[in-house]
């Protein structure tokens, strides 16, 4: 535990692939607890966001604080067993393998040894997700869209994290779906967990979070408290389809 | 020694065109031919026994590659539903398939006993000392006439095309083009290519034997066209001069260290071969040469996912 | 940018190669420099098991003839290559034997397919070239007195093996058959010999080089009970025929080619004595009687008795290159080569020791050279006749002559 | 008929191994290891050294060769694979020709090439009625469903397993899962050095050892390995099976020297009607 409590910190990070910045100089804090949605239009470096947050991409520049720790050299799984836990878009579940497994490795090779039991935090993370408790032996392949989302986020809920990272959790669903899912998300953040949600419907994303960021080209526009954006004309007028 | 070299120059002059009908097929179209040596053996015993018949070498020559073409095309009907490694295998295993037949079949092709005394073009107008050179000046024209072909073809229509379908066969399909028409055109000219130095391959030595092609031809094919820079012809042609060299400069071992048995020597230039040939490609990640119109960040993004 | 570094690199490399071949060829034009003899032999691939024994030989008479003084006044030197048993590789280390290193003939050369494709070449360029090979079609077609192979050829060796099984009081026989021009080539003499000589054969396989497993064709073959089977392979593919004959529980005798089954010892080591006991085979001789034989076993360090074919023949292959170059005082392929057949046709006393030849011929002496593989005599085409052929059988991991056929 | 059958199943499970070893490091780094014939023969070799130079028991020698295969392939992994992960699987590929290249020669270099067999006595097959079976065969049967039990152990029951599994099937997934791909690669390797070291035991048992012994099962190996669907591990045993009874039986049909063109077109056939491989699940390139 660090003495300013923050769970993730983004100083001045430059990223991209092959040499190429699309990410120019983000900055964020994440404190403990909050709930933060990144917005932005299509390009605008969303999951490039992301995956350097957690680790899947090499920053070319800037520091990540982890708990106050810097992380910026550790990789995704170094970074996970020190409690950041990830839900990536698409390809986020371990298609070949059973449900259980699939929440049993997100436990794992991340909770420290001898910590929380497995079948207890099997419990707690059913508890959150009641709706898989019966696919636990079905292959994760086979599930629709929405349960595999479920699965991902359980999975990614098994250790215990302190920081969970969503990115579009409601892609390809459909809308019933996707609202469905937003309500299991309230339920997560509820439980105390300190959540970091990229979205694309911005309207299901802002309402899910305390706090919001727009990015644009690679930076950071505006951050501000989720209902001051859905407040400002202008970002309603260019991100939230005059919703 | 200006008789090796020459010689040796008439072998680097065939591999380069096998390098480059290779890169036109895996490095620009993205199909793994791992049966090139069959096509190429297909092309020398056409050649030859078209030879040995008595029909004139160059127009033996023609009718391998318009052969091979024709085979190669219709293999490539099966690359549709195979995606690249199972294709490699199935190419792969064709030829082998095709190295049988050669062995057994003797009322065709004379099985193990191979092919001799194949004539040679221009043969009785050359003098007899100048042969070999005639050879290489006619191998040397082969590959300035495919390497220029295969440029055109690059940065032609047809060649963006042939990339694209490389890169994302679905939007070539999107587009309305057809992605089987586009392979099938791909397999025809490159199996062409094979036929042509399969041919050459015959011209050179005046004899064949099924022992000859196997698939350290592909091996060196390959070899030729990732360390020369996929995609790009005039890296292959860089690249075949440098393995040549190395392949057979190593014969030169011998001489230099006398006090080992010549097995040992036998054994420590294939390990230097070997060793070599891991170590270009990890000092030597892009190559020799760049694939034209530069859709360099395209294919990097292609290659290392 | 990136084309320029690798070229210069190409380039230092290629100044390097072609100044050091010019180096080499440069010194072998004095007259005092050594005479060089190319061995060309498989170090690598299929015939690999054979590579050392062929290049322990030549140099082991490169040495005899060397103590004796050499041959008109020079030494002989060798250079081996390797042809990995592929005959394109052959023939790049050929041309790098003639054109760089200058050599005046070519020995050794196990493989028939790099006889084939080496022979043009040798005889385009006038440089002698012996083998071991054994395809009766090395020795056809124009050869300018160039080509001569020290090895039976395959139709008189397939016919010895039918006598041997007539001896043996085989009736039926079996083939197997390894697809290679050699070996091929026994094949028919012998299915003719056998026949006309009573018996029947039952069946006949043909299987690849490198084959991971035997285990159909020896099913195939062996489970029909012939008497006698008739194993045309070299010893990699014999030793695992022979190990699978017999875990299989079949006891039909197998006769093979002595370069195989005994190869120096080697299969009997390798299949151990209970596999390899009663296994029969043949191989021109006299081997085990010759002055010359004995004279290179001991150059070589290897006990009396050993059955070393390729080594006998390729011994006499650089003795009588020796020979032939002391006698016609020339080191032109296209002058010695012409003097094969005389110096073991002549109807002379016979001299086996290399030494005691190289003096005769300096003194003007009439004689003839009598071979470590065997005591033959050459035919106009380069083929050697007049050859007997050993019946020999494995007893308790041993090789026995137990007779002779001519 | 029945003898057929038992031989092909033999020869199949032989292929099993390496097969196996094969698909299971495609699955997982996402290249074909051309260099797995010339890590068979190492193996026979090292066991070769053990069993017969230091005059150990076979199995204590097939052991200790397993584990110093194991460590061997690490370290080629270390040394040549690893500079090129980022780059295409055909780099790969070609990097792993030379590798091969290099191991078989350097094989030669130490051992010559004449052919060699284990201090192991040759004996004379069980029968069962007309049913012939050798004690190669025995002990390959044995030996090779002991491995595939073992293997299956540890891919279905363990944590290592499941890391395998979870890298193979998403590699950016199971990075953020905690689980370490460098890690899970080396155990990979080292399951394929030992499976590979087994096979070249077994091989080497059952014909030669030479410095060519891998180099002849290579193709097959790898037709099994796709038969099968290249990126799953056990259905490589299926495809191996397939290849050794296909074979067998096509010699009733044909003459045994083309019985490689029953085993090719067969695969030929079933990659166009099932172009995922025979047991495995669809599988996307890239």
């Amino acid at each position: 535990m660090s003495e300013d409590a923050t769970g993730l910190v983004l100083r001045d990070v430059h990223a991209g692939y092959g040499g190429q910045p699309i990410l120019h100089g983000v900055s964020m804090t994440l404190r403990k607890g909050e709930r933060k949605v990144v917005i932005g239009p299509n390009g605008s470096g969303k999951s490039t966001l992301m995956k350097t947050a957690v680790g899947l991409l090499r920053p070319l520049s800037g520091q990540i604080l982890l708990n106050g720790q810097d992380v910026t050299a550790l990789r995704a799984s170094e970074r996970a067993r020190r409690g950041l836990t990830y839900v990536p878009q698409e390809a986020n579940v371990f298609r070949n393998m059973s449900v259980l497994e699939n929440l049993r490795i997100g436990h794992e090779f991340i909770a420290p040894r001898g910590g929380l039991a497995f079948a207890g935090r099997l419990e707690e993370v059913l508890r959150l997700f009641p709706e898989i408790r019966p696919k636990l032996g079905t292959t994760a392949g086979h599930l629709s869209g929405g349960q595999r989302q479920m699965v991902a986020m359980a999975a990614a809920l098994m250790p215990d994290p302190t920081v969970l990272a969503l990115d579009e959790p409601s892609a390809g669903l459909s809308p019933r779906n996707a609202e469905l899912l937003f309500e299991i998300i309230h339920r997560i953040a509820d439980s105390g967990v300190t959540l970091l949600l990229i979205e694309q419907n911005t309207r299901l994303g802002l309402g899910a979070a305390d706090n919001g960021v727009v990015l644009v080209a690679g930076q950071v526009r505006l951050a501000a408290p989720t209902a001051d954006i859905l407040a400002n004309e202008n970002i309603r007028r260019l991100y939230l389809g005059g919703a | 020694m200006t008789a090796y070299l020459i010689a040796t120059l008439t072998l680097v002059a065939i591999t380069a065109i096998t390098g480059l009908a290779l890169n036109l097929q895996w490095g620009m179209g993205g199909l793994v031919n791992f049966g090139l040596f069959g096509f190429y053996m297909l092309g020398a015993y056409i050649c030859g026994l078209l030879t040995v018949q008595g029909v004139p070498p160059l127009a033996s020559l023609v009718g391998a590659m318009c052969s091979v073409a024709l085979l190669s095309a219709l293999v490539s009907l099966i690359t549709v539903r195979l995606s690249e490694d199972y294709l490699a295998i199935v190419t792969l295993g064709f030829a082998e398939c095709l190295r049988l037949f050669i062995s057994y079949e003797e009322w065709l092709t004379r099985g193990t006993l191979g092919i001799a005394g194949i004539e040679r073009p221009f043969q009785g107008l050359v003098p007899a000392q100048l042969a070999d050179t005639a050879l290489l000046a006619f191998t040397l024209i082969a590959v300035a006439l495919v390497y220029g072909a295969l440029q055109a073809l690059a940065f032609s229509p047809f060649g963006r095309l042939v990339r694209a379908t490389r890169e994302d066969p679905a939007v070539v399909e999107a587009l309305g083009k057809s992605v089987l028409t586009v392979r099938f055109k791909v397999f025809a000219v490159g199996g062409a290519i094979l036929g042509l130095a399969g041919s050459l391959h015959a011209f050179y030595y005046t004899y064949i034997d099924p022992t000859q092609f196997s698939p350290i031809i592909t091996a060196y094919a390959f070899m030729a066209v990732v360390i020369g820079g996929r995609g790009s012809n005039r890296g292959v042609l860089i690249s075949t001069f440098t393995l040549i060299l190395v392949l057979e400069g190593s014969r030169f071992l011998v001489d230099w260290v006398p006090h080992l048995g010549s097995s040992e020597l036998a054994a420590i230039r294939l390990i230097l071969v070997g060793a070599g040939l891991v170590l270009l490609l990890i000092i030597k990640p892009d190559g020799f040469g760049k694939e034209p119109r530069s859709a360099e960040a395209e294919i990097r993004s292609f290659t290392s996912t | 940018m990136p084309v320029i570094g690798p070229s210069r690199r190409v380039f230092v490399a290629a100044s390097f190669l072609v100044a050091s071949a010019f180096g080499l060829s440069n010194s072998s034009q004095a007259n005092e420099e050594p005479i060089r003899i190319g061995i060309l032999a498989p170090f690598t691939g299929t015939g690999g098991p054979y590579g050392k024994e062929i290049e322990e030989a030549a140099r082991a008479a490169a040495v005899v003839i060397n103590d004796a003084g050499g041959v008109l006044g020079r030494k002989l030197e060798l250079v081996a290559a390797d042809d990995e048993s592929v005959p394109t590789s052959g023939v790049a280390a050929a041309r790098k034997l003639i054109d760089v290193d200058k050599v005046v003939a070519i020995s050794g050369v196990w493989s028939s397919a790099v006889v084939l494709a080496v022979k043009p070449i040798a005889v385009e360029k006038g440089v002698a070239l012996t083998t071991v090979g054994s395809a009766d079609e090395i020795t056809q077609g124009e050869n300018k007195g160039l080509v001569w192979r020290f090895q039976t050829n395959g139709k008189d060796w397939g016919a010895a093996f039918a006598k041997a099984m007539a001896k043996d009081g085989i009736k039926t026989a079996s083939i197997m058959v390894l697809q290679t021009p050699f070996t091929l080539s026994t094949i028919e003499p012998f299915r003719k010999a056998f026949t006309e000589a009573g018996g029947t054969v039952l069946d006949q396989v043909a299987f690849n080089p490198n084959q991971p497993s035997y285990r159909v064709e020896v099913e195939r073959i062996f489970s029909k009970e012939p008497d006698a089977v008739f194993v045309a392979a070299y010893v990699n593919e014999l030793s695992a025929i022979a190990k699978e004959t017999f875990r299989s529980g079949y006891d039909s005798t197998i006769y093979a080619y002595s370069n195989a089954a005994d190869s120096n010892g080697k299969f009997v080591q390798n299949v151990g004595k209970e596999v390899a006991e009663g296994i029969v085979h043949t191989q021109h001789v006299p081997i085990a009687k010759s002055t010359a034989y004995s004279r290179y076993l001991k150059q070589v360090n290897k006990p009396e008795g050993t059955v070393a074919t390729y080594g006998g023949q390729v011994f006499d292959q650089i003795v009588m290159l020796a020979l032939a170059m002391e006698k016609a005082k020339s080191t032109n392929a296209l002058d010695f080569g012409r003097e094969f057949p005389g110096l073991v046709n002549a109807d002379a006393p016979s001299i086996g020791e290399p030494a005691e030849a190289l003096k005769a011929i300096r003194e003007g002496k009439s004689f003839r050279y009598s071979g470590a593989a065997s005591d033959f005599r050459f035919a106009p085409n380069g083929d050697q006749t007049n050859l007997t052929y050993g019946h020999f059988r494995i007893e308790n991991g041993v090789s026995k002559l137990v007779g002779e056929i001519r | 008929m029945l003898q057929l059958l038992l031989n092909g199943a033999v020869t199949g499970l032989l292929l099993s191994l390496p097969a196996l070893a094969l698909s299971l490091s495609f699955s997982v780094l996402r290249f074909a290891n051309y260099a797995i014939g010339s890590y068979l023969t190492c193996g026979a070799y090292l066991v070769y050294l053990f069993n017969v130079l230091f005059g150990w028991p076979l199995w204590i020698a097939a052991s200790v060769g397993a584990l110093g295969l194991a460590t061997l392939v690490v370290a080629i992994d270390y040394l040549a694979y690893r500079p090129l992960r980022k780059r295409s699987g055909v780099t790969l590929l070609v990097a792993s020709m030379g590798v091969a290249i290099a191991l078989e020669n350097l094989v030669r270099l130490f051992a010559g090439n004449s052919p060699r067999s284990f201090d192991v006595a040759v004996a004379r097959p069980l029968r069962f009625g007309g049913l012939r079976l050798n004690y190669e065969q025995l002990t390959i049967l044995i030996t090779v469903l002991t491995a595939l039990v073992l293997v299956w152990i540890i891919f279905r029951l363990t944590r290592l397993g499941r890391a395998m599994r979870a890298v193979a099937d998403n590699p950016d997934l199971a990075a953020v899962r905690g689980i370490s791909r460098g890690q899970v690669v080396a155990s990979v390797w080292i399951i394929s050095g030992v499976l590979t070291a087994i096979a070249g035991v077994l091989v080497g048992l059952d014909a030669n050892i030479e410095p060519q012994m891998g180099w002849n099962y290579l193709l097959p190996v790898f037709t099994a390995a796709i038969l099968g669907g290249i990126a799953s591990p056990m259905a490589a045993v299926a495809g191996a099976l397939t290849i050794g009874i296909a074979e067998e039986l096509a010699t009733l049909v044909m003459p045994p020297h083309y019985r490689m063109i029953v085993a090719f077109l067969i695969m030929a056939t079933l990659l166009l009607v099932r172009p995922w491989g025979l047991f495995g699940t669809r599988w996307v390139t890239r």
